[in-house]
């Protein structure tokens, strides 16, 4: 697993990349965590495009990080999923989530 | 009558999380054999994920214990694989179905056995507090011609 | 003193053809997080394959009977697998380990052992006349800088 | 696995694919023997380029062909070898046969 960052004035894009079940979803939580923690960014971007398997963890993973989001006032957004990553998002009732 | 199967294997790993993404590769593997579609592969794996990451997660939360997993494959094309542990067990199963249940706190997403549903054709869950919990799922493969029969 | 494994995982398989490749994926699988390089991989795939052939092709000659396969991997990057089986069993196992001895035919070469030896460190044949026979193979996977310890 | 077959004279090139260990070994063999029996070629090529795996069971196949095109008095060849694959045949102390 991955995580490549990328600022955009006030975004934080994080590019992930590889498999996303509980086990690494650990890893891309706490890489994600610090770079958020440092730079509370009001839009943070979870481009999924290098993910090439996904499980419910990682819809855990994006929930965790749309609460800490949340709580200093900024909002997540998530961008190319996969078909499957769709899938999955749709099952948890995120099109609700300020989520693309 | 059930068929017999084709062909068939067992694993048993510890519940590191390590062997998350082993588990799901040992099934792909083997479920080769039935020539699938990427996306019924996918659909496998993810299922498979769900299962093993629960006993890891759930049944052996804060110890290490064997996960048993059995996967049979059929000539009509069915893939049948079921997870085992000898963990905590879950008291009340229809409602750890539910979709968003979950004990495990915040970075889970209660959505294990909703996926495991939806990517699978049938799911049973069998559980016994402090003996463990057996899922079963099975899928059909389309059969596609094969020329080497 | 023995170091304890960092993960392990068991196999049972039916001596069934079509699980030889299987099995040595799934043997790769698990090796794979020990990031060896593609060729000590190959190393294992191909000793596992010499292990697995001769369960089908000699122990269980005309029937089908289980193949148990057990691996384990150390910090210090060693992993042993052991190939066991219930079958035949060999009268004499140092003349079975002669290169291009064969009880097997015309399409054997008679360089399953000789291969498992060449392509890993350490090699134990057990055997007992019908009861079965155990291979034990060790290898050494080069330790590289893992930037995620 | 697939066998290509090529006829250049008197000589049959197989050009095999796939991965070679006893069960796909037993395919490889009926295949090439059936194309071999017809052509009795006095060179049987085995182009090996398109192997991406291979146990002993491929000497076998090799060991086997040689056999049965001396039975007619051909001779067989083999190409393109993996650098795992000339270990093996190394092993075999194949650099004495008729094989490149
Ligand atoms: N193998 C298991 N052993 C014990 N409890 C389990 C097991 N699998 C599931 N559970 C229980 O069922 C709940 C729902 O599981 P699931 O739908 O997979 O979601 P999640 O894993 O995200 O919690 C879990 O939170 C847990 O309480
Ligand atoms: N698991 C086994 N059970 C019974 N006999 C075996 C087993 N493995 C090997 N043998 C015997 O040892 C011989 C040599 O084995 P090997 O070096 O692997 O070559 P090959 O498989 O080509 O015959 C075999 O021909 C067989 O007689």
């Amino acid at each position: 697993m991955s995580v490549v960052f990328e600022r955009k004035g006030d975004t934080l894009v994080a590019l992930l990349s590889g498999e996303i079940d509980h086990h690494t979803a650990a890893e891309f939580r706490d890489s994600i965590d610090r770079e958020a923690e440092m730079l509370h960014p009001s839009v943070l971007v979870l481009d999924f495009g290098g993910i090439g398997f996904m499980d419910s963890s990682g819809i855990g993973l994006i929930m965790g990080r749309y609460r800490n989001a949340a709580a200093y006032g900024g909002v997540i957004r998530v961008i190319n999923p996969s078909p499957m990553i769709e899938r999955m998002m749709k099952l948890a009732g995120m099109t609700r989530l300020d989520v693309i | 009558m059930r068929a017999k199967a084709k062909n068939e294997m067992r694993l048993v790993i510890p519940s590191n999380s390590a062997n998350e993404s082993f588990a799901r590769s040992a099934v792909a593997a083997f479920m080769a054999q039935l020539d699938p579609t990427i996306e019924e592969m996918t659909d496998i794996k993810t299922a498979i994920s769900e299962a093993v990451t629960n006993c890891i997660v759930h049944a052996y939360r804060d110890t290490i214990g064997n996960i048993w997993i059995e996967a049979k494959i059929y000539d009509d094309g069915r893939i049948c694989v079921s997870v085992r542990d000898k963990g905590c067990g879950i008291p009340d199963v229809s409602r750890a179905m539910e979709p968003l249940f979950t004990t495990g706190g915040g970075e889970r997403a209660g959505l294990g056995f909703a996926v495991m549903e939806s990517f699978t054709d049938k799911l049973r869950v069998r559980s016994a507090v402090g003996k463990g919990t057996t899922v079963t799922m099975e899928k059909r493969v389309a059969q596609r011609y094969r020329h080497d029969g």
